[in-house]
């Protein structure tokens, strides 16, 4: 019983060897690959085989296009890069010539071959097997038709940040319907607790918050703060989200912000969110100023009165009587064609690193919470001040890196802080001319003015040092500096170890994932890169989208970024958002299982398998079903049907299998690869 | 200075060096996976500085481990054999736990001992000499001997305060912290054929 | 027998049980439509016939030709390819002729293993641990005895099959209904089906005839029946932490062993098309498995006694990699 | 329980009290160590100096006697920090490695040895205290609390670092000894240096530096108002005991830091004479340290309520390291 | 087996990740030897047992499955299948004599071209050393293999 019989015997292949230049035809011998395709896979169904300097060309395409109709060919396999990159360029050129464009299939003899690759001979012949395979694969092809599912014109943006308040507005200014969901009592996100920002130093309350009120007052835009989505539904076009509305305790009907209720209010609490530990707020409370929506929250786990019953303040001042002591969650459910996730970041928490005395050491600040002091409305009025509030720092030492770059913690880079460092050496300098230290691994200062502002540092007279901190110690243990922080580094530039006394200490603390990104991906049925990160659908060509469809990302969400890089992201998510709406009705990819009822026995086997919740079972027929607009296409179900009555459009059993026994019809060989080892 | 390794001091003045092409980095590494177990990582190196931050001896160090990795890199292996750095490590081991790229900086500290050694670059190096004389020890009775070894460390190399610690000697000794002979283990015949077959098994450094 | 116009039928019996001749007798009265439709020419077990009389036959003089049982030795590899030359129609009939079947598992070890285990088995005397010689010279002249293959085949290994009629044995009424079909085409009533195809078969798996009740599978853990207590009667043993062939196996038998509370073991073999049994089972049961640690998956499996034996009981001579130890060289 | 016990040079010779003190209590802790058999020296950092493939041989012929001599036992405990780093190194590389693996047991083959890497677990005393039994049952063994006492962990290197078997949460923040120290009743100082390096053998290769190590933490033990050290190393309690006249001549001090091994503290909280558990082997005296024990500790000022006119700001709330039972 | 042997390999890829890895491998000119050939899959949970057997049959010596690493696959948690179904697959395999050691499964996502490529490359000296497993030839050897005394001849 043999499998590559599904499709009849006479087919016309055509076989295309891109050089890329001298990419591939560097390495791999593309004439000899197409002579050899052209000679040795007739019985394969090979009509033509042909190299060209570059398949992705206009003329490239174009000799396909010809070719299809010269040669009446009703296959083509193109071997060149990644299909990752071109599949869908020449999958175009196919229809163009009037074929079904999934008759097209490629070959990776880039990516896979000639980049990877040292000898000559073993590529070459790497590459024909992998061109074996595609023509064996792409013989057992079928044509396949596009699924049309409509799209709901409203939209659901997670997260009003920046990138979120952007994304917001600029779907609402396109006269479609959003709903803003925050889980703070108000949007503005971390950008609202900033001071100035790089490198242009204009104050982030000025730019931001006349976006935040325009958010706030769009007739497209309903602001769901202090909310959290709940649960996620349906697929492209047809997201069902349930949102529960966390009880605020103010009436938002009758509440006119006038504040009254938090000058009253007798309980003082640390505000942990917003001023970052460093400061206090009321019981009842909007986080700052100028919070949008102006409603007031009434913190339940801190009041008197759901402590002891008593109090009620808040009550009795209210003249609109908008308290509302007795509220309760609400749960709504929202229907949206499409998502954007803008959930932000959390700070890497500097405790993880003990060697830096954060949290032992009283003068040691972490970035935020130095945003907030250099902040003229945070807890000291913009004074910076050592931990006794009134003592200004003489000498600051400035730590990157503190947390990021680091194997042990997050190896990547947190991208912001090298600016943010040299911003606060800035502000430093302008308010107390103490002296300043920044110590740096790398100084990374790569977007439009930042080098500039770099310059501008050094000309204030900061102390680089190029060295990563080993430790902060108190110098009062030794050395005689009681009360002085000394930190202690390689200044690696000189290859001597320095021991810096300084009375303060800011650690630039990386950005990471919110805790609970995982939740949310799975939630919304998203994919998280090794660091935790949402995963784009391509890192570069197509960075807000995902990898299921009506699901965007913005911001950092998808990896640290600064404010410039988040706002982009959020326009151009809403751009992606908007264009799927006007068109009303979307095709998607035919990748996608179906069951044939003749087959399937209902043994249900399958039915747990899909995270989609793409199959269900028929009591009646006694058979299993796939929704195809719920299914993403990834084949879990064929693999298991024990039965085989799943087929999986695109990756079929003959596909893969014919695909396995052309890869391997090349034997290796030994003598070649020897003389490679030699 | 192609290499980014800075010039190390015995060169300043001198004519710049001849063009020389550094050695294959994979030899390098090749190498150092040869005289340090596991996968040092070496190659990982981003000379952030932790290492030499980090050091209690850094003081005394004429290249910090980090610029050590470069001029290994560099191909300037004279500098590097006759770096004292290795010798004044202490294994404290604060720069392996803190190093960022996970870096085995002891071990390789190790290894470039033995290396320096075996090659004879450690002529009348104190540490090479305690060494030699604690292992001395070890190869003649099983066990190490505190008493013998500070003796005859400090017959070649007096300490600073010759009194001080000839009073610490004595007071260790009343206190009956001193032996005054060795201990030898039984099975030394077999300890000292294993460690012959081992220096024969020794990679050729 | 008296040469007449009926088409001849023969049947063999290569290396098997005999419960496919035992099956073919089972359909009792419609054994007589076979005598009135056919000229039995060649059947061993019925009749008392040479090969030299199948020899001496045109090409194609035989109709239809229903053989079972695989093929161990050289002599039932002679008279596979002897009936394929003669034969219009080859059917390879029961497991044995189809995929091997239990003497299939032979494969997974040498000749010599075999034979150890056959002659010089404690209940075997034989002091001088004599083995089987293909040929002996004796006194009265050469001795020769089948030669045993290293190797057992099932039939479409060795010659060109056309249908298949699966099953351990194959159910008697699916044979009745095939010799039905047969006698239709030959009254030019109906099409013979695409070559290769099986007959006597559903077109499902043994679920779909299996009246078990079933829920979404999430399995703990697995089991075996002499270890259980008591055996559900209305719940699909898979749940039950049996290891139940039923969801990869053809449909026909009507799911005779689930029905009596065994776990089907597999003999109709998989679908049309399905080219591994083994790997379907394998595939289908680790999907469901309800745990995510390795360490746990692997404690999970290890209650899995004899995996391969379980997983490819009928079908692992007919299956991708075919055998096991036997194809290699016996020192 | 059952464990073989590799001693080591030093708590042979230098540090008896160390071992003394090891011995005096493994019976109230339920532990049983017996020493390997004709166990060698693992060659300290000296040895693995000169030559590579030897010193891994040397060393793994204590863990080929171990495998041996196990019997049921199947951890190798070590009490010097330094021992247990070399045991457990060379056999985490003898099973990550194959190359050294299969030359080191060629060396061990040449004395009729072999060792399979894994059959061994190499454990350090202050690990096995503290991650198996718990400082909970030591809590429960203390018969003379040692309430007054104010006591500094000082860990030193080896025992933390580099960790190769992932015995630590964090090698930069134990918690180890501060939760045995609590277990006895006596005072804990919050000693920020407890991780530092004491010089190793510094002293015998360049003394100065040595010496301003030790300065470094004798100093900062007297600034966080230590009573005495306690540690877990050989050579640490060599080095800041028997080089502190050195150290205060140097420096012109006049510290009287005492150093004990923690296995000497919990002695003394078990109710344990003071000489049975080596207390007087120690160059700079505990005793007058030792006289506080008993002496009931004034009462914690409460924590004064934040004044109106207050400006500072909150300390990071910090999560508690030890379990609230201690 | 010849003096010289050189592993063939198939490897099974995830689209997502370590497909993705090969293509980044590419990108970052890594090199590693040429005895692999990558089939791309939707998911290493499309993995159908099938699919190894048949490389097996066909001339591979070893087959290499990547996939996303757990709690990161695009499509939940179908990986954990994959995961499942290789170590059950393996179980069966061994009686047959195929080692274990001939099947891997490697976690690589779409970021580690690298890790990708370190593994191919240990893949093929771990089958290098296991010999070739030559089933192919295997299923080929003559049906009538003649008395029990010639079959030394036989292949594997």
């Amino acid at each position: 019983m043999t499998s590559s019989n599904s499709t009849d015997g006479n087919v016309r292949v055509g076989v295309y060897v891109c050089h890329c230049g001298s990419n591939i035809a560097g390495v791999v011998n593309v004439f000899e690959v197409a002579k050899w395709a052209q000679e040795n896979l007739v019985e394969q169904g090979v009509v033509v085989a042909k190299e060209n300097k570059f398949m992705c060309s206009s003329l490239g395409q174009k000799l396909i296009e010809e070719d299809i109709q010269k040669e009446n060919l009703d296959r083509v396999v193109v071997a060149a890069c990644s299909p990752h990159l071109h599949e869908t360029t020449f999958r175009g050129a196919v229809s163009r010539a009037g074929l079904n464009p999934y008759l097209c299939e490629m070959a990776s003899i880039r990516e896979q071959v000639s980049w990877v690759t040292s000898d000559q001979t073993a590529a070459t012949e790497k590459a024909k097997a992998m061109v074996a395979g595609a023509v064996a694969r792409v013989r057992q092809h079928v044509p396949l038709e596009s699924i049309r599912v409509p799209i709901n014109s409203s939209t659901l943006v997670v997260g009003g940040g920046i990138a979120g308040i952007q994304a917001s507005l600029e779907i609402a200014n396109s006269g479609f319907h959003v709903y803003l969901l925050e889980r703070e009592p108000s949007i503005g996100g971390h950008m609202a607790q900033f001071d100035k920002t790089f490198p242009t130093l204009d104050c982030a309350a000025c730019i931001l918050t006349p976006r935040m009120s325009e958010a706030g007052m769009h007739s497209n835009i309903e602001l769901l703060t202090w909310s959290e989505v709940e649960n996620v539904e349906g697929y492209l076009g047809n997201y069902t989200v349930t949102v529960r509305k966390k009880a605020r305790y103010v009436d938002t009907s009758l509440c006119t912000g006038c504040g009254i209720c938090q000058q009253k209010c007798p309980k003082n609490v640390i505000d942990d969110q917003f001023e970052v530990g460093l400061g206090y707020r009321k019981a009842i409370y909007t986080p700052f100023e100028q919070a949008v929506p102006r409603f007031p929250v009434l913190d339940k786990d801190n009041c008197i009165f759901f402590e002891k019953g008593t109090c009620r303040a808040c009550e009795k001042f209210c003249a609109p009587g908008a308290i509302k002591l007795e509220d309760q969650d609400e749960i709504i459910t929202l229907n949206v064609g499409n998502v954007i996730l803008a959930t932000g970041y959390d700070m890497f928490d500097a405790r993880r690193i003990p060697r830096y005395g954060y949290g032992k050491l009283a003068n040691v600040f972490t970035s935020l919470e130095f945003e907030r002091m250099c902040n003229a409305a945070g807890p000291t009025n913009g004074a910076i001040v050592l931990r006794d509030g009134r003592t200004p720092a003489k000498s600051v030492g400035i730590i990157h890196c503190v947390g990021s770059r680091d194997h042990k913690f997050n190896a990547y880079c947190s991208a912001i802080c090298c600016m943010q460092s040299l911003k606060f050496a800035h502000l430093v300098k302008e308010r107390t001319g103490a002296d300043v230290y920044n110590f740096y691994i790398d100084m990374r200062t790569a977007a439009k003015d930042y080098d500039e502002f770099y310059q501008k540092v050094l000309e204030e007279g900061t102390n680089l040092i190029r060295g990563k901190v080993a430790e902060v110690i108190d110098g009062g243990l030794f050395d005689e500096k009681a009360g002085q922080l000394i930190i202690q580094v390689e200044d690696t530039l000189i290859g001597k170890q320095r021991r810096i006394p300084v009375d303060m200490v800011i650690l630039a603390i990386g950005l990471e994932p919110k805790q609970d990104a995982a939740n949310v991906a799975h939630q919304f049925g998203i994919s998280r890169g090794a660091n935790g990160w949402f995963t784009e659908k391509h890192p570069k060509l197509d960075p807000v989208a995902t990898m299921t469809d009506g699901i965007f990302i913005a911001g950092c969400a998808a990896g640290p970024k600064d404010i410039p890089a988040s706002v982009s992201q959020g326009s151009a998510a809403a751009a992606r958002v908007v264009s799927y709406i006007q068109q009303k009705e979307l095709s998607l990819e035919p990748v996608r299982a179906y069951i044939d009822a003749e087959q399937c026995s209902g043994c249900r086997i399958c039915n747990g398998l899909c995270p989609f919740h793409a199959i269900s079972f028929d009591e009646l027929k006694m058979v299993s079903e796939v929704h195809q607009a719920l299914c993403q296409g990834c084949g879990t179900c064929v693999a298991a049907c024990p039965a085989g009555a799943v087929t999986g459009s695109g990756f079929t059993n003959q596909q893969v299998l014919a695909q396995i026994e052309g890869l391997l019809s090349v034997p290796i060989h030994a003598d070649v690869l020897q003389a490679v080892a030699a | 200075m192609a290499s980014g390794s800075p010039v190390p001091q015995e060169k300043v003045g001198k004519a710049s060096p001849p063009p020389r092409t550094p050695p294959s980095q994979a030899a390098v590494l090749e190498f150092f996976r040869a005289i340090s177990p596991g996968l040092p990582q070496i190659e990982f190196c981003i000379q952030c500085g932790s290492c030499g931050g980090s050091c209690p001896a850094a003081a005394l160090l004429d290249h910090t481990p980090r610029r050590l990795f470069a001029l290994i890199r560099a191909g300037e292996m004279e500098d590097v054999l006759q770096s004292n750095t290795p010798w004044y490590c202490v294994s404290c081991y604060f720069c392996m736990v803190r190093c960022p790229q996970e870096i085995h900086i002891t071990d390789l500290m190790y290894g470039l001992k033995t290396l320096a050694y075996q090659r004879g670059y450690t002529k009348n190096n104190k540490a090479t000499h305690l060494s030699k004389v604690f292992a001395g020890y070890i190869e003649r009775y099983g066990r190490s001997f505190e008493l013998g070894i500070a003796a005859r460390h400090y017959l070649r190399h007096p300490p600073s305060n010759l009194v001080g610690t000839a009073k610490m000697g004595s007071a260790m000794f009343f206190k009956g912290r001193l032996h005054l002979r060795p201990e030898r283990i039984n099975g030394l015949t077999q300890l000292q054929k294993i460690l012959e077959r081992a220096r024969e098994l020794e990679t050729a450094l | 027998m008296t040469n007449n116009s009926k088409p001849k039928f023969a049947m063999y019996w290569a290396a098997a049980c005999g419960g496919c001749e035992i099956a073919v007798l089972n359909i009792h009265e419609k054994i007589l439509d076979v005598d009135a439709h056919f000229d039995v020419v060649f059947w061993p077990v019925a009749m008392d016939a040479k090969y030299q009389d199948v020899e001496k036959m045109q090409d194609g003089e035989i109709l239809l030709t229903l053989f079972n049982g695989s093929i161990r030795n050289d002599e039932n590899e002679r008279l596979a390819r002897l009936l394929r030359q003669k034969s219009q129609l080859l059917v390879a009939f029961g497991s044995c002729a189809k995929e091997g079947c239990i003497p299939g598992l032979a494969n997974l070890s040498t000749r010599a293993e075999i034979f150890e285990t056959v002659y010089s088995s404690p209940s075997t005397d034989n002091p001088q641990r004599l083995r089987p010689q293909s040929e002996f010279q004796a006194p009265e002249g050469m001795l020769s005895i089948p030669v045993f293959n290293p190797v057992l085949r099932p039939l479409d290994q060795v010659v060109d099959v056309d249908f298949y009629i699966p099953g351990c044995p194959p159910e008697s009424h699916q044979i009745a209904a095939v010799i039905d079909a047969v006698i239709a085409v030959l009254e030019g009533k109906a099409q013979l089906p695409p070559k290769g195809s099986i007959l006597g078969a559903g077109t499902s798996t043994v679920c779909d005839e299996c009246l078990r009740t079933r829920g979404v599978k999430q399995l703990k853990g697995f089991t075996r029946i002499q270890h259980m207590r008591e055996v559900d009667p209305a719940i699909c043993l898979l749940e039950q932490g049996l290891i139940c062939n039923g969801p990869a196996t053809l449909s026909g038998c009507g799911a005779l062993c689930p029905a009596a509370g065994a776990p089907c073991a597999g003999c109709y073999g998989s679908l049309p098309g399905m080219l591994d049994f083994g790997a379907r089972m394998v595939s289908s049961l680790a999907s469901v498995l309800d745990e995510y640690d390795p360490r746990k998956i692997d404690i999970t499996l290890d209650d899995i006694a004899d995996p391969t034996g379980v997983f490819y009981r009928f079908s692992l001579a007919g299956s991708l990699l075919q055998t096991g130890k036997a194809s290699w060289s016996e020192d | 329980m059952k464990y073989l016990f590799y001693p080591g040079c030093s708590l042979h010779g230098t540090s008896s009290a160390y071992l003394d003190s090891l011995l005096a209590i493994q019976g109230k802790l339920g532990l049983e160590f017996t020493e390997v058999e004709d166990w060698n020296c693992c060659g300290a950092n000296e040895y693995i100096a000169l030559h590579r493939i030897p010193s891994y041989a040397l060393i793994a012929r204590n863990l080929a006697l171990a495998e041996q001599q196990k019997n049921g036992a199947n951890t190798l405990v070590a009490a010097c920090s330094a021992c247990y780093v070399n045991l457990a190194r060379t056999a985490k590389y003898m099973g990550t490695d194959r190359e050294l693996n299969t030359r080191v047991n060629d060396a061990l083959a040449a004395g009729d040895m072999h060792y399979t890497p894994g059959s061994v677990e190499v454990r350090h005393i202050l690990d096995l205290m503290c991650n198996k039994l718990g400082a909970c049952k030591v809590k429960k063994l203390v018969e003379r609390p040692l309430a007054g006492l104010r006591v500094a962990p000082y860990y030193g290197c080896m025992v933390l670092r580099p960790d190769p078997d992932k015995r630590w949460r964090d090698p930069e923040s134990p918690t180890a000894l501060e939760e045995l120290i609590l277990a006895t009743g006596a005072e804990l100082i919050d000693f920020p240096l407890r991780t530092h390096c004491c010089s190793g053998h510094m002293p015998q290769i360049n003394t100065e530096t040595s010496l301003d190590l030790i300065h470094r933490l004798v100093e900062g033990a007297v600034q966080s108002g230590a009573d005495l050290l306690i540690t877990t190393c050989p050579l640490c309690q060599l080095n800041i005991d028997g080089y502190q006249d050195e150290m205060n001549k140097l420096f012109g001090t006049s510290h009287k830091m005492p150093i004990l091994f923690f296995t000497q503290l919990l002695g003394l909280a078990f109710g344990l004479s003071p000489k049975s558990v080596g207390i007087g082997k120690e160059i700079t005296s505990a005793a007058s340290a030792l006289e506080r024990i008993g002496v009931k500790a004034e009462p914690e000022p409460a924590a004064p309520r934040r004044p109106p006119r207050d400006q500072s700001l909150p300390m990071p709330h910090m999560p508690k390291p030890y379990g609230d039972d201690l | 087996m010849p003096e010289h042997f050189e592993p063939l390999i198939l490897g099974l890829t995830c689209n997502w990740c370590s497909y993705r890895a090969a293509d980044m491998a590419g990108t970052g000119r890594m090199k590693y030897p040429p005895n692999i050939r990558l089939v791309r899959l939707m998911c290493s949970g499309r993995l159908d047992p099938t699919f190894i057997l048949k490389a097996l049959a066909r001339g591979a010596d070893g087959v290499l499955i990547t996939g996303c690493h757990p709690g990161e696959c695009h499509y939940i948690e179908q990986n954990y299948k994959a995961l499942r179904r290789v170590s059950l697959l393996k179980r069966v395999l061994q009686p047959m004599g195929v080692e274990p050691g001939r099947i891997k499964l490697v976690w690589a996502s779409a970021a580690e071209g690298m890790r990708l490529a370190k593994a191919i490359t240990e893949f093929v000296e771990e089958v290098r050393a296991l010999g070739p497993l030559n089933w192919s030839a295997r299923t080929q050897i003559p049906i009538h293999a003649g008395p029990v005394r010639q079959l030394e001849e036989l292949p594997g």
